[in-house]
């Protein structure tokens, strides 16, 4: 994340992908050719439904300007039901996200299967210019590991 | 004495404000009071003491220490201390002022902890004296004359006026700095109200609580007393009491990854936290009533045992009105006096 | 302190046109525990994975990180890679600088930086890489199958014949299912007692088939390989070895006017029963709501006891209780199958106004020889012969989900076709009209089937739904239908009506489902593990599907089903023991709180408690609830991690402290 | 084909016409088929077409009796009475004319009248 | 009604139904009243106290006291019964060794709402009507009660036991509240608004810890924050991150668990508004999800434990409310 005069600001983006579905649709795109900014980090998990919300706001800590979950459509966990449980719990972070005043579209959930290469690419490039709209993250950062 | 009328104290603020940077109380929008940087205009507290004591302006609850610079495989160590610029904490009371002399022989005595001296050789304390001491002090119990209060300088208000008076050095140089806006005043009315107020210490609930009990002599007799479990059962090792409290010097040293570098630092720790004192071992303190006995005993029998006498307690009254439990040094102290 | 190598590939030019991987490896050279790092064309060749290979010897690597392409196409590629090195493959990490790097960003400089970040999460990752060793848990060579229609007999049979013992647990009084019911079979029409019954009795008499008939499975414990089912044996009042099914009980029995489930209420029978006359295992039951001694409730008093004196054998027993069986197995085939629905939504059809109006079941048994006129197609309501009959496709199926099943049920259009038929064939004189939305035939010899009905038999297929359908004075059913094709609506003086009633999954699968921690549908049909590439497996391991517990489906399906599933069930019952992902969530006992919060997560089951005596840090003993995870059961999904409040629960490969460095190191 | 009229019966009528599978069960049903030269189910399949004037045109729309007969039996929810009754509105409001003016409402007015009549016949006959 | 749970305790003592009484011991002023434990009638006789300052919810204690020999009475008032139950459902406590006695609670006064009035030196507090009247050793003082009242209890939802052995005085009702009403203006704030709100709330925080430690559904055996391998411990806030984080992940990790008894607020030196965190939880639980009161049974799914498969998408934060 730099903020150069002449350079536009690059947010940081962190994809938390599930092996199954969206890791395997992040992959197609790559198979496909299909860019997307390399402003995103794709961190593969077993299943959506691994990432605590710990992971998250360490990431916003560590100096992620957005976060994004990406796992199976609903009613396709590989697992069967982990989405499930991701959807409620994302739902109720967020909201408290938005609660403290933190931006709203620094977060998001999508839902990519191994088939949607072309989502998973038009995703990343929705979200990283809507982050990149936002700005640095201020509002959940920690001044000690912002970059000098 | 030297006085400034109460309308024009906050010209007095204005002016000191001007060569350095001033705290004083003031109260927050829930009615406590805090103690914050000096901006015009801002209105001195009424309360009788701050929610947080001054003790967080020479031993804040945390610190950088040193910075650890890492690339690849090497790592540098940059020491990042810088002299601190001279400040002055206006409005600290008697209680709070003798915390230092409590905090100094910790943190003064060798080895000198350089970050704790820094900022108590550029810091100027002004006390205040008490008019209007609540039921939860007990200062007196300590010996300590909250109508006459130490620190670099003090103050007293009759009312209508304040009055300042030097006890060292930095505080005549105080007192010298904001000298042309001072008046010789009479004292009389001000006599008036500290006999008035020495008067109603003597009616404080605790007034007679006494340390006769406790000092460095008692040591095993205290610690092996059979009260402490019943003291410690509804404690619910939460570091209140050692947050707010003036004297607690406890602090923990820890590094902090920010991705590009460690941060050492350190933090206040609490004996009442269950990682209090954690060792690679272990815990030597493993059940609530080690720690909770740790606390206690520290203040009323090892600190004077190691400090000719001197408490480890002021008699502020903070933990009395905090503890969500209500379970204090007062209710310990009368409990272990009883044979 | 760690020693990890590190290997950049360039997939040919794939990886190297696009990351300059000499940089790569340069920056990932000075990674704090790296002690080598290079990089090759292609790494996953021998020759690349003989340089892994080396390395992790010469080196003594502790920690091997692969930069090239997805770990879908080759961790496990260079996991036996470093396995057969000597290193544990759980601790090689790839980073993946192809599908997710250079096949998608195009300027060097920007995606050569990120190739290094991913890399160095790799390196982070590994840093905290444990050895991990995949148990293994033993299978026990048994097999319980749920449902002793079609498609339990099939997969009983299979099974049996593999060499396995097999339960079957069937909750009628007989097996044979909904089979036994039909008349005869589409698209040969041929009888189906005379191809099912000959299959009921090899089951019968198979040696290593054992059949539990009017029973139900009560409870199941366990894991693939390793199941503990109760099995409910209900009181059928009636000792099963004694009885030798002669029937002299059921003509004493003196109540007579009992519906008959099997003819679908169509005629009665007697309390103390037979289904019917192949019924396996013939045992007659007495069916206790209408027996005049057990309805009195004290089997004591002197009340009728008639079948008991009939019986020459001594098989009755009013004092009979339920009986409970234990048992262990290694594969759970679950083949519950399907109902009719209940018609009482639909007014429209005068289903419950008029006996006439009938469901295409119902019309089985009444053309079936063993049905209630023996055969011969009599109108219920006057014994009549109808002369006009009308058919009604999708009734049920297809339907907004306020209206019925959303699903087409998929047999109706055949057997209507057969129904038809039939009709035409034995009672020339008979009109027969189909009103359809689709006429759906896919499948051999089914259009053909269907064809012949229309061109040969000459049934009146109209393009359209019926209406409305009244009862009327003189014993005739109107029917207002529309033909759409010429556009106006009809009205047919009916004599019997016949409804394609939507079929639905048996009531008794939702509660199974729970009991197995299988997944079903919104329509209660079991989900299968992968839509196309799992078609017969549950998500639950070890559990297997057979027939239309998963979905409508008509004989020769489900049959093929059944054969599949008894396949895989014999795959997993032929190894002495199971491999388990290492990849498992454990538990730290010390810092569990008991709460069942992972348990209630978990969609497997793989977690249950145990109270435990803990020496506590304050040198205490004390008691405490603490969770434990089946290595054998559990698959990794890692909810249980999120739900745990205390971080006790952790998975093993994707551990907090893992992700959190890869966190950290990408955000650095 | 007139999108504008279509997307105005659609939305006033609230019924997604794809739905429809074409099944006949509303004329099936319907007790004034013999009288309507467009039955329920060509009103659901001309709509989706567009072909909507030519259902305006013919005496159909009156002749539905809103019976809702064919919304109670729809397997498929597509509620084809309110398709018909939304053609017949736009018949109405399409005659160019305000069937009912604001000024000529007080000589109609009785007393058994409910006001929510009036306020239906406004919103159904005027433009 | 102080009467009445003495009389109760020393007969429960006496017949043995229990071993121990766990309750509420007298200060050193009106108002500091300290949980304690009672072994016999007589320390019950000496200190134990029922009265208007008595609000510190004793449930916690039980996940402790209940693994103890013998069964210990505990007095719950309609709020603390809630906290027992969910501990129950978590298997925190031991059900079978506590004997509840239901006692009834028309709020509980907070000493620090006194005190912010400017009132010192109090030696005794009494109830007249809806007048306080305060003594102090500056003379005597009065205010209002309501406005003495503890929040917790002025925005009570239940006066309903929903566990107890045993009743004293008349079981009340669920009652509705406005104990939403803040986190609902909150919502209505601007995005910055609520960020300044929240910046000026969570930076008093001293990390005292006390909320933690005093909540019911924050038993954890190790909590994430003392464990240093959990990556988010730390002692003190740092930061404004930090402060955030740890409020952040300590409703969280209650989120569908918490009862809502206010404790956390209760008991903030610095008098941080925490419960409306937990109930912003609660609120969308209830808005989202379905109604839910946790503690209100012992069987039921915890909300975060469950789902359906119609559940609103995460997005749906995007599309409430105000920006």
């Amino acid at each position: 994340m730099q903020v150069n005069e002449n350079k536009e600001f690059q947010p940081l983006i962190v994809a938390f992908c599930c092996n199954w579905c969206s890791y395997a649709g992040a992959d197609l795109s790559g198979t496909n050719r299909l860019n997307y900014p390399t402003n995103v980090k794709i961190i593969r998990v077993p299943c959506s439904c691994r990432v605590n919300p710990m992971f998250i706001l360490r990431a916003f800590q560590k100096g992620a300007d957005g976060v994004i979950l990406c796992g199976c459509h609903p009613g396709d966990c590989h697992y069967t039901s982990g989405n499930y449980f991701t959807r409620r719990r994302m739902t109720l972070l967020f909201s408290m996200l938005d609660f403290l005043g933190i931006e709203r579209d620094r977060t998001r959930v999508e839902w990519v299967s191994a088939a949607e290469g072309a989502k998973f690419a038009a995703t990343m490039n929705e979200f990283t210019e809507a982050v990149k709209k936002l700005g640095p993250n201020r509002r959940l950062e920690d001044l000690r590991c912002r970059k000098q | 004495m030297l006085k400034i009328s109460l309308e024009n104290l906050g010209r007095l603020f204005d002016a000191v404000s001007e060569k350095q940077t001033l705290y004083i109380p003031t109260d927050r929008e829930d009615g406590a009071a805090e103690y914050r940087k000096y901006e015009n205009g801002m209105k001195l507290s009424r309360n009788l003491n701050t929610l947080r004591s001054a003790k967080d302006f020479f031993f804040p609850q945390t610190e950088n220490l040193a910075d650890f610079k890492m690339e690849g495989k090497k790592i540098e160590v940059i020491d990042i201390r810088e002299e601190s610029e001279d400040f002055v904490v206006f409005g600290v009371r008697a209680c709070d002022a003798r915390s230092f002399t409590i905090l100094d022989k910790v943190f003064l005595s060798e080895p000198v902890d350089s970050y704790y001296k820094n900022r108590r050789d550029h810091g100027t304390i002004v006390t205040m004296a008490c008019s209007k001491p609540a039921e939860t002090c007990f200062c007196g119990t300590f010996g300590i004359d909250p109508t006459a209060p130490e620190g670099d300088a003090a103050c007293w208000s009759d009312g209508e006026s304040v009055f300042f008076k030097a006890n060292n050095e930095k505080g005549q140089a105080f007192i010298d700095s904001v000298a042309y806006l001072l008046e010789d005043g009479d004292t009389t009315k001000l006599d008036e109200v500290n006999a008035k107020t020495k008067e109603i210490l003597g009616k404080l609930p605790l007034a007679n609580l006494s340390t006769e009990a406790f000092g460095g002599d008692t040591l095993m007799e205290h610690f092996r007393s059979e009260k402490w479990a019943e003291l410690s059962e509804s404690c619910l090792g939460c570091g209140t009491c050692t947050f707010v409290c003036p004297t607690c010097q406890c602090y923990d040293i820890k590094d902090f990854n920010t991705g590009h570098g460690i941060k050492r630092f350190r933090c206040w720790d609490s004996c009442m936290y269950s990682d209090f004192t954690k060792m690679a071992h272990g815990n030597i303190r493993n059940s609530q009533l080690e720690r909770f006995r740790q606390r206690f005993m520290h203040k009323l029998v090892y600190f004077p045992s190691n400090n000719n006498g001197e408490f480890g307690c002021v008699g502020c009254g903070r933990c009395l009105s905090k503890c969500p439990i209500s379970m204090n040094i007062v209710k310990v102290m009368k409990a272990l006096e009883v044979k | 302190m760690q020693r990890i190598g590190v290997f950049v590939c360039h997939c040919g030019t794939n990886i190297a046109a696009t990351v300059d991987v000499k940089a790569v490896a340069e920056a990932l050279s000075h990674e704090p525990g790296v002690v080598i790092s290079q990089e090759y064309q292609y790494m996953c060749s021998e020759a690349g994975q003989n340089l892994v290979k080396d390395a992790i010897k010469e080196y003594g690597l502790t920690g091997v990180v692969v930069c090239s392409c997805s770990p879908r196409m080759h961790e496990n590629t260079f996991r036996k890679a470093a396995s057969s090195a000597g290193l544990n493959p759980y601790l090689v990490e790839i980073a993946n600088i192809r599908e997710q790097c250079s096949w998608i960003h195009k300027d060097i400089a920007t995606a050569t930086e990120k190739a290094v970040i991913l890399g160095k999460a790799a390196i982070a990752k590994v840093h905290l890489n444990t050895p991990l060793t995949a148990g293994e848990s033993p299978v026990a060579k048994r097999a319980l199958v749920i449902g002793g229609g079609i498609a339990g007999i099939q997969t009983a049979l299979d099974i049996a014949e593999a060499g396995f013992e097999v339960d079957i647990v069937e909750k009628e009084a007989t097996i044979g299912g909904k089979m036994a019911q039909i008349d005869k079979t589409f698209p040969t029409l041929d009888c189906a007692a005379c191809i099912l019954t000959p299959k009921m009795v090899e089951a019968s008499q198979n040696e290593k088939i054992t059949i539990h008939s009017y029973s139900e499975v009560s409870a199941v414990k366990g894991f693939v390989g390793n199941f503990t089912a109760t099995i409910k044996k209900k009181k059928r009042f009636v000792d099963e070895t004694k009885c030798t099914g002669c029937g002299l009980c059921t003509e004493a029995c003196p109540m007579k006017k009992v519906p008959n489930a099997f003819n679908l209420g169509l005629d009665n029978r007697s309390a103390i029963y037979i289904p019917f006359a192949q019924a396996v295992p013939k045992v007659a039951t007495i069916d206790p709501n209408y027996c005049l001694k057990l309805r009195k409730g004290d089997v004591n008093d002197k009340v009728c006891g008639k079948c008991a004196e009939a019986c020459t054998v001594g098989a009755i027993n009013y004092h009979q209780q339920d009986e409970y069986i234990e048992q262990k197995y290694g594969a759970i085939v679950v083949a519950t199958g399907f109902n009719p629905i209940k018609l009482d939504k639909y007014d429209e059809f005068a289903y419950n106004q008029c006996p006439d109006v009938v469901t295409s079941l119902e019309l089985e048994r009444l053309m079936n020889a063993a049905g209630p006129n023996g055969g011969t197609l009599l109108r219920p309501s006057d014994k009549t012969h109808p002369h006009k009959i009308v058919f009604v496709q999708c009734v049920g199926s297809r339907c907004d989900d306020s209206k019925g099943k959303p699903y087409c049920s998929k047999i109706c259009c055949m057997y209507t076709a057969k129904h038809a038929m039939l009709i035409r064939e034995k009672y020339p004189d008979t009109e027969v009209y189909v009103f359809y939305i689709d006429v759906r035939t896919p499948g051999k010899n089914f259009d053909e089937f269907y064809r012949r009905a229309v061109e040969q038999y000459n049934v009146h297929y109209i393009k359209g739904m019926v209406g409305k359908v009244t009862p009327k004075a003189d014993g005739t059913i109107d029917v207002q239908a529309s033909d759409l094709l010429s556009n106006e609506q009809l009205h047919i003086d009916a004599d019997m009506v016949v409804l394609a009633t939507a079929i639905e999954p048996d009531k008794t699968a939702r509660p199974l489902a729970t009991m197995l921690t299988t997944q079903m549908d919104t329509n209660d049909f079991f989900t299968e593990a992968h839509a196309k590439l799992r078609p017969v497996e549950s998500a639950t391991a070890g559990i297997f599907l057979s027939g239309a517990c998963q979905g409508p489906k008509d004989i020769p399906e489900t049959v093929a089903q059944a054969s599949a599933a008894a396949s895989k069930a014999i795959g997993l019952l032929v190894k002495d023991s199971i491999t388990c992902n290492p990849c498992v969530a454990h538990s730290n006992e010390l810092m569990c709180n008991g709460c069942s919060a992972c348990e209630k997560v978990c969609p497997y089951g793989a977690i249950t408690y145990q109270d435990k005596e803990f020496r506590m840090p304050d040198r205490t003993t004390a008691i405490r609830r603490v969770a434990g995870v089946n290595p054998a059961v559990c698959q990794g999904c890692g909810a249980c991690t999120v739900a745990c409040p205390s971080g006790a629960m952790d998975l093993n490969g994707f551990s907090n402290s893992q992700i959190m460095a890869e966190v950290d190191a990408i955000c650095k | 084909m007139n999108n504008n009229l279509k997307e105005q019966v659609i939305r006033s009528s609230g019924v997604n016409v794809l739905k429809c599978m074409r099944c006949g069960k509303c004329s099936g049903t319907c007790p004034s088929y013999d009288e309507m030269e467009y039955h329920p189910h060509q009103f659901v399949y001309m709509v989706e077409k567009g072909d909507i004037e030519t259902l305006m045109k013919s005496e159909s729309i009156y002749k539905c009796l809103t019976c809702f007969a064919c919304v109670e039996r729809c397997p498929r929810n597509v509620e084809p009475a309110k398709v018909v009754e939304a053609v017949r509105l736009a018949a109405i409001r399409k005659q160019g004319n305000n069937h009912l003016i604001a000024d000529n409402i007080p000589e109609m007015l009785d007393e058994d009248l409910p006001q929510q009549a009036i306020v239906t016949a406004f919103r159904k006959y005027t433009k | 009604m102080q009467e009445a749970i003495i009389s109760k305790a020393k007969q429960l003592l006496a017949d043995g139904t229990v071993n121990r009484v766990i309750g509420w011991k007298k200060g050193e002023f009106a108002y500091d009243i300290t949980p304690a434990i009672f072994e016999s009638a007589e320390e019950i006789d000496a200190d134990f106290v029922y009265d208007d300052f008595t609000s510190a919810n004793v449930s916690k204690y039980l996940v402790k006291e209940s693994k103890k020999e013998g069964k210990i009475l505990a007095f719950l008032k309609p709020c603390d019964t809630y906290s027992l139950n969910q501990l129950t459902k978590e298997h925190r406590v031991n059900r079978e060794n506590i004997y509840v006695v239901g006692i009834p609670s028309d709020g509980k006064l907070d000493a620090e709402k006194i005190k912010a009035k400017g009132i010192t030196g109090i030696t005794g507090v009494e109830k007249d009507g809806d007048t306080l009247k305060i003594n102090t050793i500056y003379g005597e003082e009065t205010m209002p009660v309501a406005e003495a009242m503890s929040n917790k209890c002025l925005s009570c939802k239940s006066r309903k036991h929903v566990t107890y052995d045993e009743l004293i005085g008349e079981d009340g009702e669920v009652i509705t509240s406005d104990r939403f009403d803040m986190v609902e203006k909150l919502e209505n704030m601007t995005s910055q608004e609520r960020y300044d709100f929240w910046r000026n709330e969570l930076s008093k925080c001293i990390r005292c810890n006390a909320c933690r430690n005093v909540c019911p559904a924050c038993t954890c055996e190790n909590c994430v924050f003392n464990n240093p391998d959990s990556g988010v411990e730390n002692k003190a806030a740092a930061d404004s991150f930090e402060e955030n984080m740890f409020h952040i992940i300590r409703a969280f990790h209650v989120a569908g668990r918490c009862t809502d008894c206010g404790e956390c607020s209760r008991v903030c030196p610095q008098n941080i508004p925490l419960h409306l965190l937990n109930r912003k939880f609660i609120k969308d639980i209830n808005s989202l999800y379905g109604e839910y009161q946790a503690g209100a049974d012992t069987t039921s799914k915890a909300p975060l434990n469950d789902y359906t498969q119609d559940d609103c998408e995460a997005s749906i934060v995007h599309e409430r409310g105000v920006e």
